[in-house]
């Protein structure tokens, strides 16, 4: 039943036995303990299992683990340079992006997509990329700001 | 959710009844419906596996014959249980005869329970409407076999 | 209030924020537990049933399956839930003999895996004989309804008849009576992070642990200790430092504590439940739907008399503490910010085969103020006073502060006219009545909707006992409640630095933040060097019956706790300094943890050598000293008093003000609503972190405009619940979320300590009447008039096209 | 909510793939994007035995012309049918109708195939290809067959592909000169199943009148609806206001909506009125001059 898999999260390579079932957020917190990946909804509607697969945002609850044989995955964990925050982290930190911090590894995900693609994003860009993520803390203006502010700061 | 229609049958109401009411041909028409055990009369235990498009599941259950007009009018009521929730239902058809062939008229009371009706909700009036008109078919091919013969 | 404050109102960035940035947050399922298994519930799919057989044999012979429980053994090992009113109701953790609702628990299964555990629900069998089912209150009250509980014998399980003042005599006495009928529907806050739940019994100690996310333990210890039958002492609840959300939402997962602690028990084993979303919307929590009827009276220029009242509370299947309390919550602001001296409440809470309902980010307040603002616009309406005017004519006024409300509130502070006058002004109040004419004349429909609330923050357990009829309550042996604390923990470890230990549980609303600002104010020190410790552990932690996260405390009541606790630490630390040096205490201050003599900027000492005294050389200290320097300080409201016999009660301890103007454009084709403009303006009193502040207004609002057009807990007739993911159970996005102005005023709680108000709950209480009046107002040039929630586009479309019909026929 | 048991195959040749779904056949199901099969897996609604996913068929991604007609690779993602600019320019209502599937994360993963077998009658590349007169390319056992897509619906999340097939490749016209193409959508938020969604395509001769208009719905049916009624009704006209409307009230005669949590069918079908009037207005003000 289980499948060996290699891949790479935040750098490092793994390899695995897997059952073909197991979603790949279960499989990054439970077999890889990168707890930084939250579960929100399991069927791919909240955002906050959002990960960069191959360099381009994913949501690991609809993918199986299996599927990610070869890929290279980033996680929240992998986002700051050692214990430097990225500008978007520091950009959160200071415009109170996160109250419970629940949604933001999607958040944060979700916008370094943004900005990787498009370094001086709208608000209505934002909004709409923000729009795969459910935040129920925030009323999302903080975080929109903290996007705006993060794409707006110097390099 | 009622579904509610008619179905025409190329044969008299007679031929129809027959078919309806035969068990053997009835577990060949029900969608997916695996085993029909008549365990007294009019009374059946099914196991059914019924798929719309990707939705699948395996339900258990009974089906009663509750009303029987010969070559006018029957009744039913249905339940099942399944995985992910339940099918339970009561059912009439209506028979008249009309040039030549039949006209059944039927009204299906469906409930559906689980997560089914709290996922699945938007998909259920469809998909019961296609497994009834598949059903029909079936059946009325069926019938044209009979006629035929 | 600190003048000298140098903290206290900077926003300043969390500590906290970093690991939650970076993925090393602390969440209930992140812990690691050796030897842990999983389990799954196995759910309802009827509304209502008779249970005839439940047979796990087949389950608990699946590969992986440790074992299962299943009614019966709840029935065995737990009691049932103690409830805070007269009752016969029984509610255990799982069904016993029979299901009320779609997804009320039936077994567990406990397994290596949770996707084991859920391979092996379907294999347990169970027999149900379906009942029929009924989930609109109105229809549960008559005679031929279905009847949940037969050791009730009505569906109608609380009932009060509260009346203040000269109710009838204010009826007589005026000019008009406005009359209507409202429903104010069913909706959760629904946090991102669900449930979780790790179990662990010892049977040696007979100490049963939870770890979960669970953001009291407050009065619920008692109730889940009762539910698993074990002694207070034996209940030790932990809470790790992040919970992902709740908004009152998590108050539900008491239930869940008793069941998965049961299953531990019963298998031996630690076990871990991780609620999933699906589990969640069907059956963790919401807030009552509530159908109300109300008539006010009024004089012909405007001045409310009166309001009469009925509520029925739709309480689900079972009452769960701290229900039936969203009928009384607000008994000390049913008046909200308006002069009024007389009401009358008819208070229902019935049964009815939906999920159990609780606390929801504003409880009971957003069903109040839905109702009472939609009557002050019909009223203005009928007497062609626009809602600005008519809403400045009966609000309490500045000089009338603390004011005391007919139904035994004590509100602290307040300008209402200036907030109110704010939030017009910012909302260009003027210039949009202006813009709307001009979009009304071109066929456009745009409305503007106006609510003022009173937000009650620090529950007084007081309130509780109105759910009692006052001849229960004057039997002897009655339990009577009052007070609305908070405990501080603060101490100088044997180094000098300052740890406070906060047993209120945050779920993203900055405590650590606030107490580090307060207390660096306090003692002279700056907030980074004070350590803040959050999580919560009821064995080892001082708490007390209020201790926990809830109704808008820790801005109010948590923050007056530190304070105060700061105050008498610093005194302790200049009393020891001052007996060391020879100098009297009075002379002394402190500044960036030193100990310096009047204006000198010289250094006598630094908290470092007072500590290294308290702890090293105890016999050092003033006579009669403690040892040590650490304070626990258990802060209390004084007016927070027990109800009285007229079932007067100052519900809460103090209250804030909201007024918001909101514009809003419908599609005329679609029924659509836009959000325009959105201003918000609140009195939180002395503010220790405006961005925090804004933070809560703009999750408040967010929350509001979600359940006045987005969100519904929908259930069909037969008692399905049709919002079972979040593809039909819809959250706004960031694409739905307006942009939100905020203003601020300032009257500081004469209550609490720094003058803080709280304000968690925020405009959660008032959204739904803002837009509901706006869009009423945009909808009022086509005639129609919407009293009920949520506003969706299909709704407003039938509205709109009923009214066009309608007029067709005259 | 985790999903049952399966079997996992990962071939690496389209034959291998069809090799595999002939083996078990009935079984197994086609994992392309998995964006709305796994939801359904994890509720457990759908419970294939085996899943045959198509990630590592390495030919199976492309865009590219031929001859006026438009080839997308199966495993295109929804993104990068979004992203093109081959499609932006010969095929804009294929780019528009993606803008409204989902979000982006969903659309990385999602593919045009998959969203074209899994057949929800209220998404939108359905309906796009329906009014653009596109087919599929079949490929089974016996060989590559075309199937037109308006051929390709039965009814809800049924297509008439055979057990053993799979979609390999769509096939869409280029736009022809002086046609404008559209896609609206109304639905409760952003990135939410249709409530009702229409695409629109309209062409323009040289003397002003209306020819080849071609309309088709999302979200009030089965199966997408093409409205041939309404495109009649356009067909040698002058375009105005009038015309438009009875096009719209034509199309909403043709819908055949049902009642749910979100909308009624009384509303769906005034929605479709309003819609297509939307849509062929906007496709109208795209007719470019050339």
């Amino acid at each position: 039943m289980g499948h060996e898999i290699t891949l790479e999260v935040n750098g490092v390579a793994y390899t695995r036995t897997v059952e073909p079932r197991k979603l790949l957020t279960d499989f990054l917190r439970e077999d890889l303990e990168l707890v930084g990946t939250h579960v929100g909804c399991e069927h791919g509607v909240c955002g906050a299992c959002t990960v960069l697969l191959d360099g381009r945002s994913a949501r690991s609850c609809l993918t199986f683990a299996v599927q990610a044989d070869g890929t290279k995955i980033v996680t929240i964990e992998g986002l700051a340079q050692g214990r430097e925050l990225t500008r978007l982290q520091q950009a959160f930190w200071e415009n109170h992006g996160l109250q419970c911090g629940f949604c933001t590894p999607g958040m944060l995900i979700t916008a370094t997509e943004l900005l990787a693609t498009d370094p001086a994003p709208t608000e209505e860009r934002i909004r709409e990329a923000l729009a795969g993520v459910l935040c129920r803390c925030t009323g999302y203006q903080q975080i929109i700001d903290a996007v705006k502010a993060a794409a707006a700061g110097s390099p | 959710m009622l579904i509610a229609g008619e179905a025409r049958f190329d044969a008299e109401p007679e031929r129809v009844w027959a078919v309806l009411l035969d068990p053997s041909i009835i577990a060949q028409c029900i969608p997916g419906c695996q085993e029909l055990k008549e365990t007294e009369p009019d009374r059946f235990v099914a196991r059914l596996k019924v798929g719309v498009g990707p939705v699948s599941g395996q339900y258990e259950g009974t089906l009663r014959i509750t009303e029987k007009q010969p070559t006018t009018r029957y009744a039913m009521a249905f339940d099942g249980q399944g995985g992910v929730g339940f099918v339970r239902g009561t059912g009439s058809a209506q028979l008249r005869a009309e040039g030549g062939g039949t006209v059944l008229d039927y009204r299906c009371e469906v409930e559906v329970g689980g997560a089914l009706a709290s996922v699945g909700q938007r998909m259920i009036e469809g998909a019961s409407r296609f497994l009834v008109n598949q059903m029909f078919d079936k059946l009325r091919a069926f019938v044209a076999r009979g006629s035929a013969s | 209030m600190g003048t000298d404050a140098k903290w206290v109102g900077k926003s300043l960035r969390r500590a906290e924020d970093v690991r939650l940035l970076t993925g090393q947050g602390s969440f209930t399922d992140d812990l690691k537990f050796p030897g842990l298994f999983h389990a799954a519930i196995l759910r309802s799919p009827h509304a209502h049933a008779r249970i005839l057989s439940v047979d796990p044999s087949k389950a608990e012979a699946h590969p992986g399956v440790v074992g299962v429980l299943t009614g019966a053994d709840v029935k065995r090992m737990s009691k049932p839930f103690p409830a805070g009113m007269p009752t016969r109701l029984r509610y255990y953790s799982a069904a016993i003999d029979r299901v009320r609702f779609v997804g009320e628990p039936v077994a567990v299964v406990v397994a290596t895996s949770r996707y084991v555990a859920e391979d092996a629900l379907e294999l347990v069998r169970v027999e149900y004989e379906p009942l029929p089912a009924v989930v609109d209150a109105e229809r549960a009250l008559e005679a031929d309804a279905p009847l949940l509980h037969d050791e009730v014998g009505t569906n109608r399980v609380n009932h009060r008849i509260l009346e203040y003042g000269d109710v009838n005599g204010a009826f007589a006495a005026s000019d008009l009576v406005v009359q209507e009928r409202f429903y104010f529907h069913r909706y959760s806050s629904t946090p991102i992070e669900t449930c979780a739940v790790v179990a662990r019994f010892d049977p040696a100690t007979g100490v049963m642990t939870l770890w979960s996310n669970f953001h009291g333990p407050y009065s619920l210890h008692s109730f889940v200790a009762k539910g698993l039958d074990l002694p207070g002492n034996r209940l030790r609840l932990i809470t790790p430092a992040d919970i992902g959300g709740s908004f009152g939402i998590k108050i539900g997962i008491t239930t869940y504590l008793t069941l998965i602690g049961l299953v531990a028990r019963k298998l031996g084993r630690v076990v871990k439940w991780v609620e999933d979303r699906a589990e969640h919307l069907a059956a963790l929590s919401s807030h009552a739907e509530r159908t109300a009827y109300y008539e006010m009276a009024a004089k012909s220029d405007g001045t409310i008399l009166a309001v009469r009242a009925k509520y029925i509370d739709n309480n689900g299947a079972y009452i769960r503490a701290p229900e039936p309390a969203s009928l009384y919550r607000t008994t000390g602001n049913t008046v909200g910010p308006y002069r009024f001296a007389a009401v009358r409440i008819d208070a229902n809470a019935v049964v009815t085969n939906k999920s159990p309902t609780g606390p929801n980010r504003g409880y009971g307040c957003q069903q109040l103020y839905f109702c009472m603002e939609r009557m002050v616009d019909l009223l203005g309406r009928k007497l062609s006073l626009d809602p600005a005017e008519i809403r400045l004519r009966n609000l309490i006024q500045p000089d009338e502060f603390p004011y005391t409300t007919p139904t035994g509130g004590v509100y602290d502070s307040g300008d209402y006219p200036a907030g109110l006058k704010k939030a017009l002004e910012m909302a260009d109040y003027a210039g949009l009545r202006h813009e709307q004419q001009r979009a009304r004349s071109a066929g456009r429909l745009v409305g503007i909707g106006l609510a003022v609330a009173v937000e009650p923050c620090v529950t007084n357990m007081g309130y509780l006992n109105i759910a009692f009829p006052p001849e229960q309550r004057a039997a002897l042996g009655f339990h009577v409640k009052s007070g609305a604390g908070e405990v501080a923990v603060l101490r100088l470890d044997p180094m000098g630095q300052v740890t406070a230990i906060v047993a209120s549980a945050p779920s993203g609303q900055s405590h650590d933040l606030l107490v580090a600002q307060v207390v660096a104010d306090e003692l002279g020190v700056t907030p980074e060097a004070v350590t803040v410790v959050t999580e919560m552990d009821t064995s080892t932690r001082v708490w007390t019956i209020s201790t926990g996260n809830y109704s808008s405390r820790f801005a109010s009541a948590g923050v007056s706790a530190f304070a105060e606790a700061g105050r008498i630490l610093k005194g302790k630390i200049l009393a020891i300094a001052g007996h060391r040096l020879g100098v009297p205490a009075s002379e002394l201050r402190t500044q960036d943890g030193r100990i310096f003599r009047g204006d000198s900027s010289e250094p006598l000492m630094d908290f470092r050598e007072v500590a290294g005294l308290a702890h090293w050389n105890p016999n050092a200290l003033p006579p009669g000293m403690e040892p040590g320097v650490q304070v626990t300080h258990l802060f209390n409201y004084a007016p927070a008093k027990v109800l009285d016999e007229q079932d007067r009660v100052n519900s809460s301890s103090t209250y804030g003000f909201i007024a918001e103007v909101v514009a809003v454009e419908v599609d005329r084709d679609t029924g659509e609503v836009r959000i325009g403009k959105y201003v918000s303006v609140h009195d939180a009193g002395v503010l220790v972190s405006p961005q925090r502040v804004e933070g809560q207004v703009y999750g408040g609002i967010l929350h509001g405009v979600g359940g006045a057009l987005y969100e519904d807990m929908a259930y069909a007739e037969n008692g399905q619940f049709l919002a079972g993911s979040f593809m039909d159970y819809l959250c706004p996005t960031a694409m739905e979320a307006p942009r939100v102005d905020i203003g601020h005023i300032v009257t500081p709680s004469p209550f609490s300590t720094l003058g803080t108000k709280g304000c968690g709950e925020g405009s959660a209480i008032t959204a739904p009447a803002a837009i509901a009046n706006a869009v009423n107002d945009a909808l009022a040039p086509v005639g129609v008039v919407l009293n009920h929630l949520p506003l969706s586009p299909s709704t407003l479309w039938h509205a709109m096209r009923d009214a066009r019909k309608k007029a067709g026929r005259c | 909510m985790k999903p049952a048991p399966f079997e996992y195959y990962r071939p690496r040749t389209r034959s291998e793939a069809i090799e595999l779904l002939e083996r078990h056949a009935g079984e197994a199901k086609v994992l392309a994007g998995g964006q709305s099969l796994v939801p359904l897996m994890n509720f457990r609604l759908a419970r294939p035995g085996r899943l045959v996913d198509l990630g590592s068929i390495g030919d199976l991604a492309y865009i590219r012309e031929q001859d006026d007609v438009i080839r997308i690779g199966a495993m295109t993602r929804q993104a990068e049918v979004e992203d093109s600019p081959l499609l932006a320019a010969r095929c804009p209502l294929l780019v528009e109708a993606s803008r409204w599937i989902g979000h982006r994360t969903i659309r990385n993963r999602g593919t045009i195939a998959g969203s074209l077998a899994h057949a929800d009658p209220s998404a939108e590349y359905p309906a796009a290809l329906v009014a653009l007169d596109g087919a599929v390319v079949a490929s089974g056992p016996a060989g590559e067959r075309i199937v037109p897509v308006r051929e390709l619906f039965i009814s809800y999340c049924m297509t008439s592909l055979e057990p053993m097939e799979l979609i390999t490749e769509i096939r869409v016209p280029a736009v022809p000169a002086r046609t404008g193409t559209a896609f609206v959508e109304l639905s409760r938020r952003h990135g939410d199943f249709a409530i009702i969604g229409v695409a629109a395509s309209v062409g323009m001769d040289d003397e002003g009148r209306l020819r080849d208009a071609r309309i088709a719905l999302a979200g009030v049916g089965p199966t997408p609806i093409r409205c041939s009624a309404a495109e009649r009704a356009l067909e040698g006209q002058h375009p105005g206001e009038k015309l438009l409307a009875a096009a719209a009230a034509a199309a909403a005669a043709a819908a055949d909506p049902g009642d749910d949590l979100h909308a009624s069918a009384d509303y769906r079908r005034a929605m479709v009125e309003v819609f297509v009037g939307r849509a062929l207005a906007s496709a109208l003000s795209r007719i470019g001059g050339s």
